[in-house]
């Protein structure tokens, strides 16, 4: 196990959420039309996931192992309605942009995906770190990608008019198919780095580079799922 | 990683080669294509020849620049890219501003193809993704009718969309065969790509199965609404000669990756880009659906392909 | 009529993968084969209906008169996450056939954020009973339209060259996108 | 055993802990997120119908027993003042459309008891058809209205219905009539609190 700062900081690069770790697809494609409704959502992450993996961290002993999803559920939903009031308390309008994607924080695979995968393992303070930092990731890719696709899609940036009034806005981007052709696009440049950066060192490719989303259960079970299938079709035919 | 070339090469000598070359069958739609451009250049002047020239450009240049990082061996002496190019230009009106051109050229070549490994791998049609692209975020410069103010006349699809069947029914099928009204640059010379496919079918380059069943299945759809109200809706032959009907039916929906491969498949598919091209037409908010129904269609070849011939002795 | 302009909305205009983002994890993730993505399309479909019909009676006779409309989220993925596991228990019981086909999926849907988006959905348009139930269907329909025709054009991007680094979730999302693209052309058929 | 009891006690006591929680944070957000959902959905449309207001409608606000209604039901009153004098009053109520309800605010003249003018809130009508009525051209028709003339041409009143968007017209004047029967029924209490 690491220390606090180096659980800290690979959330923001190493593992960055949505684009190394492909986790909270649904949320990204959708809230990204703007700058701040991106920073908006990321920030309602950040306060549910740190405070769902220190909360977890901290009754990690006591949590019967058979029912430990219903749990972590559970704490994560309760956090996530808390959200829901303060965000209707304090940011109305923030709320009404992000529409049905705030009560869908709760089935957000980072959350589940780092509370099974870190929380439940670790002291309360590494869990704190790593839940900020995977949350700051979050955010700062959220930003990121709702930045691009505003500043090319809508000719703004936060709300501000950048190129005037002869721009003429590519608005393919703000719309559906953009946001799906965007992040396929950035996740690529991302797999591509990490080539590069593997033959420059002259080290192995991690081999799960490509593997979609690591942390959340649903997917690696779904590969196996998929192996076993062609498995049989192969049995069948021989 | 089963993904690389070595999938393929499960052979052994001796081969014959067919004399066929990639090279080859993009000169040749080059050729036939030639008639209708110069039409088009004829009827829109100056404008239509740099629109063709910076799209092949573009098409091609991006292909370069793309591939480089890819590491694939350069291949714009292939034609491919210029072919994908022009094709997309075809739909164009001919007073596109420069920057839309290049946009979606650059955007025919990446998103169509080189994301999925180049020509031969694209599972949709290149030029129609350039060309929806450009529809959904631009629609007033794609819109014919606002870019063509200069010439007195109309097109006959937007009328039909904005106006009713009563505004396209003095329209005779001859003008519309030989083009005259505002359309696409070179893709609404219906008669002349009519021609260059009839030329391209005597050749053995397309076959006949798409081409055919897809303006069987706008023919079909179309009589079926105008046998419902034919005040409301306008006549088959209308929603064949107009528009990108003839210029989709030999060119795009049978864009060699993205097609089907068997016989009853094709038939299929072509139907269901008939039918849906006049679904979006008569329903849709787009005047020509065309480059929709194509992708729409395209999307459903892996399942169409199922329906194969039984090998012999087979089970 | 309303019915049928309900499921065109629903599986073309307004598609819940391709137009609303919901339950994206699973089209990238199961749409690699043909047979899974057939069968978590329909584990998919049986679940969201079921779902969203008891969360419908749920929120109309319990939560609405004792005021716990508030508690609307943390309640429906609860009763999603039972519900869940109660019906795998009784397929495996009681139906062993339906459960080798489905029941292998059925774990892995609790997370799917298209079951609680279609749940909350329907609350939030005000629809009622039977517009819920029938509004359940064809959302999970349009899921699995999207996702079979998704794994049909995956299967074959094990013999193309793509790109390295655009192998796998890349691509994917890019035919999302341009699959996206493509069903824009329903748009405006339907207000 | 031990397993299964162990089982209940700790989702219980997380549950029972959440619940405890959000129930304290729903006592403490609960005013604020109706201001907030009042200044947003209900602050614009009552700006749209008052262009010169003096003071805050919303933050003036008061609750009166719903005419007619249980003994909980309330109507929200929003009071527009002038030097510290009540000059008009803005109530919303809700009509059934095509689609669902049409919920409009009505702006009234307290000391002419005439419509100030109308403004549609939220309504779930068909685009382009019947959310026409939330347009200039049907609201505008209901300015200056006596209370008896503002409802449709067919129910004796004095307005035109959109043709082609009967039943959305028809519930927006549902909605009208509805605060015009509040209206009727508090006005002596309503002045009383604002003089």
């Amino acid at each position: 196990m690491g220390s606090v700062a180096s659980e800290f900081t690979k959330g923001l690069w190493k593992e960055i959420p949505p684009f190394r770790l492909v986790l909270g697809l649904c949320p990204t494609l959708a809230v990204t039309t703007s700058a701040e409704n991106g920073l908006g959502m990321g920030a309602a992450v950040i306060f549910v996931l740190a405070l769902s993996n220190v909360l977890i961290s901290l009754v990690r002993s006591i949590i019967p192992k058979k029912v430990r999803i219903a749990c972590f559920i559970a704490i994560a939903a309760s956090l996530v309605v808390a959200v829901e009031m303060l965000m209707q308390a304090f940011a109305y309008p923030l709320y009404q942009q992000l529409g049905i994607f705030v009560p869908l924080i709760v089935v957000n695979c980072i959350i589940l995906g780092r509370a099974e995968a870190f929380a439940a393992k670790n002291p309360p303070h590494l869990a704190l770190a790593d839940g900020l930092g995977m949350g700051i990731g979050f955010t700062l890719s959220l930003t990121f990608l709702g930045s691009l696709r505003e500043i090319f899609g809508a000719g703004t940036w936060f709300g501000h008019s950048l190129f005037g009034p002869n721009y003429h806005p590519f608005s393919f981007l703000v719309q559906a198919p953009g946001a799906f052709v965007c992040l396929g696009i950035i996740l690529a440049g991302m797999n591509f780095l990490s080539i590069w950066q593997a033959k420059r060192k002259g080290l192995e490719l991690d081999p799960n580079f490509d593997a979609g989303c690591k942390g959340c259960m649903a997917c690696k079970k779904m590969d196996e799922i998929a192996a076993q299938k062609r498995l049989e079709r192969l049995g069948a035919k021989a | 990683m089963v993904n690389q070339q070595s999938a393929f090469t499960v052979t052994a000598a001796p081969f014959w080669h067919s004399g066929r070359t990639l090279t080859g069958d993009m000169y040749r739609l080059l050729l036939v294509l030639l008639p209708a451009a110069l039409l088009g250049m004829y009827r829109f002047g100056y404008d239509a020849l740099t629109v063709l020239a910076l799209a092949g450009l573009t098409a091609v240049a991006t292909e370069a620049l793309v591939q480089r990082p890819m590491r694939q061996t350069p291949s714009a002496h292939d034609f491919t890219a210029l072919a994908d190019g022009i094709l997309f230009a075809f739909m164009l009106p001919a007073t596109a501003p420069w920057w839309i051109v290049v946009v979606g050229s650059a955007t025919t070549i990446i998103l169509g193809r080189m994301v999925f490994g180049g020509y031969g791998g694209s599972p949709v049609c290149a030029p129609a993704v350039g060309w929806c692209v450009l529809t959904v975020s631009w629609p007033a410069y794609m819109d014919l009718n606002g870019m063509l103010l200069a010439w007195d006349l109309v097109e006959p699809l937007s009328d039909l969309k904005y106006f009713g069947a009563e505004s396209v029914a003095h329209i005779t099928p001859g003008s519309l065969l030989l083009g005259e009204h505002l359309g696409a640059l070179g893709a609404s010379q219906s008669g002349l790509v009519l021609l260059a496919g009839i030329a391209l079918l005597a050749m053995g380059r397309v076959r006949w199965h798409i081409p055919v069943s897809y303006l069987a299945g706008v023919f079909g759809t179309a009589l079926i609404y105008w046998l419902i109200d034919p005040q409301l809706y306008a006549p088959p032959l209308f929603h064949i000669l107009a528009g990108t009907t003839i210029f989709t039916a030999f060119f795009l929906l049978p864009y060699p990756s993205a097609a089907p491969v068997f016989r009853i498949p094709m038939l299929l598919f072509g139907l269901l880009a008939g039918a849906l091209t006049i679904l979006i037409r008569v329903y849709g908010i787009y005047p020509d659906g065309a480059p929709f129904a194509v992708l729409l269609a395209n999307l459903c070849t892996p399942l169409l392909d199922l329906i194969q011939p039984k090998p012999f002795g087979g089970r | 009529m309303d019915i049928f302009l309900l499921f065109i909305s629903a599986i073309f205009v307004n598609n819940i993968l391709l137009a609303q983002y919901l339950g994206n994890c699973p089209y990238l993730g199961c749409s690699k084969e043909k047979s899974v993505a057939i069968g978590m399309g329909a584990a998919v479909l049986f679940v969201i209906v079921l779902a969203t019909v008891i969360t419908f009676l749920i929120q109309k006779y319990i939560m609405n008169p004792f005021h716990l409309g508030y508690l609307q989220t943390i309640i429906f993925i609860l009763v999603i996450a039972a519900l869940v596991q109660f019906v795998e228990m009784f397929l495996k019981k009681m139906v062993p056939p339906l459960y080798k086909s489905l029941g292998i999926y059925l774990p892995l849907i609790t997370t799917n954020c298209a079951v609680l988006g279609v749940a909350i959905l329907v609350q939030r348009k005000e629809f009622d009973l039977w517009t819920s139930f029938l509004y359940a269907i064809a959302a999970s329909v349009g899921f699995l339209l999207a996702i079979v025709l998704m794994a049909g054009i995956r299967e074959r991007f094990v013999v193309t060259r793509i790109p390295r680094s655009m192998q796998g979730v890349p691509s994917g999302l890019v035919m999302a996108g341009i699959m996206s693209l493509a069903f824009l052309a329903f748009k405006g058929m339907i207000a | 055993m031990m397993e299964i009891v162990r089982m209940i006690v700790v989702l219980s006591l997380i549950t029972g802990t959440a619940g405890f929680v959000l129930s304290g944070l729903k006592v403490w957000t609960s005013p604020i997120i109706e201001s907030q959902v009042l200044t947003y959905v209900q602050g614009p449309a009552i700006k749209q119908v008052f262009s010169d207001m003096a003071n805050d409608p919303i933050a003036d606000r008061k609750k009166f027993p719903k005419p007619g209604g249980g003994p909980e039901d309330q109507v929200i009153v929003f009071p527009i003042l002038k030097d510290g004098k009540l000059k008009a009053v803005a109530l919303e109520g809700a009509g059934k459309g095509y689609g669902g309800d049409v919920n409009v605010i009505v702006g009234v003249d307290t000391s002419t008891d005439t419509v100030v003018g109308i403004s549609i809130t939220t309504h779930k009508e068909t685009p382009g058809i019947g959310s026409r009525v939330s347009e200039p051209g049907f609201t505008k028709q209901f300015r200056g209205r006596t209370l008896a003339q503002a409802k449709l041409k067919k129910e004796g009143g004095a307005i035109d219905a959109i043709s082609g968007a009967t039943f959305s017209s028809i519930g927006a004047s549902e909605a009208v009539k509805q605060v015009t029967s509040w209206y009727t029924a508090l006005k002596d209490s309503i002045k009383t609190t604002w003089q």
